[in-house]
């Protein structure tokens, strides 16, 4: 609590419950250091949507708190929050909205000022990093939808936030796009949270790893010994793949 | 009701430019109050679906196409002072995209379709509102709220008629077409107001201004497995309707209730006017039998006698007859319930 | 997708009409209107130069006259109102081919019928020569209240998600072998409709999360700058003032009659 | 041709171009026999989704042809294909539109003539096969990602079609919710034809894999062998995923 900075998010007994009476949170407490890169995992409807949407105020706290490398996410600090966290939505249409891609990927870094040719070289690094350069000039509601969830991760990337939230960036992804995603994430020098259904991907990634599950936190530890316990995974509904086997250890920095 | 440019004179229209004008100043400044940073989304899609809700268009005898008008709506769902705000959009967007409505009227489109409906509307949904309470009540009222406000935005319209028309015809031609098929829109306008206003409040009554202050508590889970409860630590704002805004309502009301009277008055105190309007009624009347049949009251004329301009009025007093007996019918309910 | 009805309001096109600032081509049809109000109903002529302009206005930005006539149904309750009203008006009368009309309602009639048109054909030549998203950010330039030109914004939107959400049900349910057919269909039409209002707002609702969350704070960034030159709004104003122009001619000319 | 029944599907030439001009199709040519599981492979914007919504006449054949079970795809015999044929569409959003899951699941094999106590069974029916029973009163929209994505695939089995047409259906779900419906699709008697960009998911379920790639069908053959072709796979953005190794023949019926 002296440096609180080194934390980038603090969650402490965040309870939520939907408009129409439905809670989703129970009492979910965590902390992610600055640099880490942190699987979020769980059944579905656990509540992981949920608990990501608060991470940037998007939905806020019925109860207990949430903070921001150290800024507690309140009305007031909303806007410096939002610079800060870069939220990859689940659903790629609830992230698009203006009329081409270019606009869209635009939208973001020209609310912060950046204006001209280097808003320009901006858009077009984050959209080459999702390999979409391409359809910058379509409408992302005619685009297919793993070309709008490329967008979608371009849209965020172009902010160049400090702490990345991703909510299951890698579905309807085809693999090659999969492995470059993984590959723009390692490259980063930033907080990864990312929501996943899809171990593998959540090893190779990830370090460390958070079993969310009927809305409160279940197991926080490596992510390599969380999948080795083959009971832990199963009381949650999850479980390796078909033909996976856990590599050997240090393959990936 | 979109009243193109020329239809009225140069002092009604500018007249009602500066009411609409103070409307929306003050409107502009309630709002804030009213939804904070959802503002603007949720008028939108209020202002998009009145929109839609205004698409149906029937054309309505007296010269002027009937359509729902969606005042009442916007007050329950966003508030009074968004509501208006909502309508004004709405009208503008029509105006200037559509070409529905003229710019030079938009003074008075703004004044009859946004700032009557939506105080008339929000005035009877709190009156009924306070009598009947829960979600029924809810609904009920918004019903009754939408019922009222339509055949008062019509007197309303036919009074401006009175005083600034560019066409000579008599007033309570105007006021007894305007009023007697408002009536009727009104019933449609409260149904679909309270079909919607239900829907909603089932699924998302957060989403319904009119009807705040339902929280569920929470419970927590620690890792031992205890439970507790705890409230929602923001406690919702109850509904603002003090001061100011109370009085802003009570004159809307009393102001509107005037100019019905007096509209009636001059309506039922001129038989003269009203034979010479009934004798050239033939294509009047035939206008109207497509939409409304046989029903008495629709041919405004001398149908089982009555005259015109008494049509107008005995819609009136229907309408409110019918919205004294469904409110104390949802009181009575009510208190049954509890 | 996406394709709002509203969006077939706009004609795509280079001309210098499309070219025009959109504050500039707000201000200018605003102030015709008023002109075209204000010239009084005598002045038959007047109002034929004024139809004169508009159809240059048209000309110059290629909009055909078939898309105007189409459009102008708006104006179709009203028209019949202004026939109406010689047939019902009060006072002197005269004969024109054996009916019975009022003089001061053929005054009347005529008056609405052409202020009425002339106001009709102004805006549907703005709205087919300037995007619904850039005349809003006209408006925005004019000083519109902010408030308002976003829940504009905003509406537009919710236009396109509605009709969008719309066409995602209607799609669902015929692929689960549904057809809309006679009317026992209707109850299913209004329950979902009632589902509709709800979803397209929440929707709606994160995709206004979304913006928040790239830093939108009400106004639209300012990607491709458009203020008007000095010549643009001369352009956009030779409009109103040539109709002023007409106006104070006509009037000259009723002073010396 | 002698006997056309015995294809549940047939396309012919397929192309389409979308209104705003991008054409997705260029030439489909595939043919699937009655009770075959094939999985549909190929990267971000193929034309996967645009080849599926020709299935059952959401889009109609700008050239060429398909039939279903010998039945042309036309204007007059679309309510009996949407019939036949049942789509789970990408992005359950697009699919469930009623204001309770209950009713949701019910409106197909309602609209088909079932009623009363046997609607009733076959809507709890479906749902249980999915795992989301308990949320049949809930309203659609209400509900997770994931949940949603069940419920979509809960009103497509209720009308127990007999050609199934699944766009990603594996997308978004928990581990255990993937395996179960695998189980379930491997449980029916009927045609399935899968898009899917999990390679291990398509090789445990699918015995046929077509590759679609810019609009064309570039590979068709056993699943096994065209996932053991590397070069093919690189070629056309796919690739086997970190960890996967393909495990020894016959190990799935
Ligand atoms: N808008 C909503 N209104 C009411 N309840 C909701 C809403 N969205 C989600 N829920 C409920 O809240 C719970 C948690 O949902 P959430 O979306 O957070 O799950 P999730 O962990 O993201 O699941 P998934 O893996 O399927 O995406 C679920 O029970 C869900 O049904
Ligand atoms: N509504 C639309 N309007 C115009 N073009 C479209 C539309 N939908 C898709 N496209 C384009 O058609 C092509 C094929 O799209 P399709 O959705 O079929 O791809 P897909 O194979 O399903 O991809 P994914 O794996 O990302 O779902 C893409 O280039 C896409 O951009
Ligand atoms: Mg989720
Ligand atoms: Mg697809």
């Amino acid at each position: 609590m002296n440096s609180p900075a080194v934390n980038s998010l603090e969650v402490n007994r965040l309870a939520y419950a939907y408009p129409d009476g439905t809670q989703a949170l129970f009492g979910v407490d965590l902390t992610i250091r600055r640099g880490e890169r942190v699987a979020l995992l769980g059944p579905n409807g656990a509540g992981k949507t949920t608990l990501v949407m608060h991470l940037n105020g998007i939905l806020t706290a019925g109860h207990g708190s949430v903070s921001v490398a150290g800024t507690p996410v309140r009305k007031d600090t909303l806007k410096e929050i939002r610079q800060r966290v870069g939220l990859v939505f689940q659903d790629p249409d609830d992230q698009l909205f203006m009329p081409t891609v270019r606009d869209d990927v635009a939208f973001g870094p020209a609310n912060s000022g950046v204006s001209g040719a280097e808003l320009e070289r901006t858009v077009k690094g984050a959209l080459e990093r999702v390999g979409m350069l391409e359809v910058i000039d379509r409408p992302p509601h005619h685009l297919s939808f793993g070309q709008r969830r490329r967008v979608a991760v371009a849209t965020v990337l172009a902010m160049e936030p400090e702490i990345l939230v991703l909510d299951e960036p890698s579905s309807n992804l085809d693999p090659a796009a999969r492995r470059e995603l993984a590959e723009v994430l390692r490259s980063l020098d930033v907080t990864v949270l990312m929501v996943t259904h899809d171990l593998p991907y959540a090893l190779e990634l990830c370090e460390r790893s958070l079993i969310l599950s009927d809305g409160v936190i279940v197991a926080d530890g490596s992510t390599r010994e969380l999948l080795a316990d083959t009971e832990l995974l199963a009381r949650h509904r999850l479980e390796l793949p078909y033909g996976f086997a856990i590599p050997a250890p240090a393959e990936h920095g | 009701m979109h009243v193109p440019d020329g239809f009225f004179d140069a002092a009604v229209s500018v007249s009602a430019g500066a009411v609409a004008a103070a409307g929306l100043a003050v409107c502009l400044r309630g709002a804030r109050r009213e939804l904070d940073d959802r503002t603007a989304p949720m008028a939108g899609l209020v202002a998009a679906f009145i929109f839609a809700v205004q698409m149906l268009n029937f054309p309505v005898a007296a010269g002027t196409s009937g359509h729902l008008l969606g005042g009442a709506l916007a007050a329950i769902l966003v508030g009074p002072y968004t509501g208006v705000l909502c309508m004004a959009v709405v009208l503008l967007v029509q105006c200037v995209f559509f070409a529905d409505g003229g710019l030079t009227a938009l003074g008075i489109n703004i004044t009859i379709m946004g700032i009557v409906t939506v105080l008339v509307g929000w005035g009877v949904f709190r009156l009924v509102a306070r009598l009947a309470k829960g979600k029924g009540g809810v609904t009920v009222a918004a019903f009754l709220a939408a019922l009222v406000s339509v055949p008062s935005a019509a007197l309303v319209f036919s009074a401006l008629f009175w005083v600034g028309g560019t066409a000579p015809i008599e007033v309570s031609a105007v006021a007894a077409a305007m009023g007697g098929v408002h009536v009727l829109i009104g019933i449609g306008e409260g149904v679909i107001t309270a079909l919607t206003v239900g829907a909603v409040l089932a699924v998302r009554p957060d989403l319904v201004y009119g009807a705040r202050g339902l929280t569920t508590p929470l419970v927590l889970r620690g890792a031992e497995d205890a439970t507790v409860t705890v409230g929602a630590e923001e406690p919702v704002e109850p509904v603002a309707a003090r001061g100011p805004l109370r009085a802003f309502l009570l004159g809307g009301l009393g102001l509107t209730l005037v100019l019905a009277g007096i509209v009636s008055f001059f309506a039922s105190s001129s038989p003269d006017g009203l034979e010479a309007v009934a004798e050239n009624h033939g294509f009047l009347d035939q206008a109207t039998h497509h939409v409304f049949g046989s029903w008495a009251l629709a041919d405004y004329g001398d149908v089982g006698g009555i005259p015109v301009g008494v049509a107008g009025i005995i819609g009136v007093g229907l309408v409110l007859l019918i919205a004294g007996g469904v409110a104390y019918a949802a009181r009575g309910r009510e208190r049954v319930r509890t | 997708m996406g394709a709002g009805h509203h969006h077939q309001l706009y004609l795509a096109g280079d001309s210098v009409v499309h070219r025009l600032p959109p504050q500039c081509k707000l201000l200018a049809v605003a102030a015709f209107a008023i002109v075209v109000v204000a010239t009084p109903r005598e002045r038959f002529w007047a109002f034929g130069l004024y139809a004169v302009l508009l159809a240059g206005v048209a000309v110059a930005a290629r909009v055909p006259l078939t898309y105007v006539l189409r459009r102008m149904v708006v104006e179709l309750p009203f028209v019949l109102f202004a026939f109406l009203i010689p047939v019902i008006g009060l006072g002197e009368r005269t004969t024109v081919l054996g009916v019975s009309l009022s003089v001061a309602g053929l005054w009347a009639g005529w008056n609405i019928l052409a202020k009425a048109t002339l106001g009709v054909v102004a805006s549907i030549l703005l709205a087919a020569t300037t995007e619904p998203r850039v005349i809003l950010i006209g408006a925005q330039r004019l000083r519109l209240p902010s408030l308002l030109v976003q829940i504009a914004m905003f509406m537009l939107r919710y236009m396109d998600v509605i009709m969008d959400e719309m066409r995602r049900m209607r799609v669902a349910r015929e692929s689960r072998g549904f057809e809309a057919r006679n009317f026992r269909h209707i109850p299913v039409i209004a329950r979902s409709a009632g589902a509709l209002f709800i979803r397209s707002y929440e929707r709606g609702e994160r995709v206004h999360l979304a913006m928040l969350s790239r830093g939108y704070s009400g106004r639209m960034p300012m990607m491709d700058e458009i203020s008007g030159s000095v010549g643009q709004w001369a352009t956009a104003l030779a409009l109103p003032g040539m109709a002023l122009a007409v106006l104070g001619l006509s009037a000259v000319q009723g002073l010396s009659l």
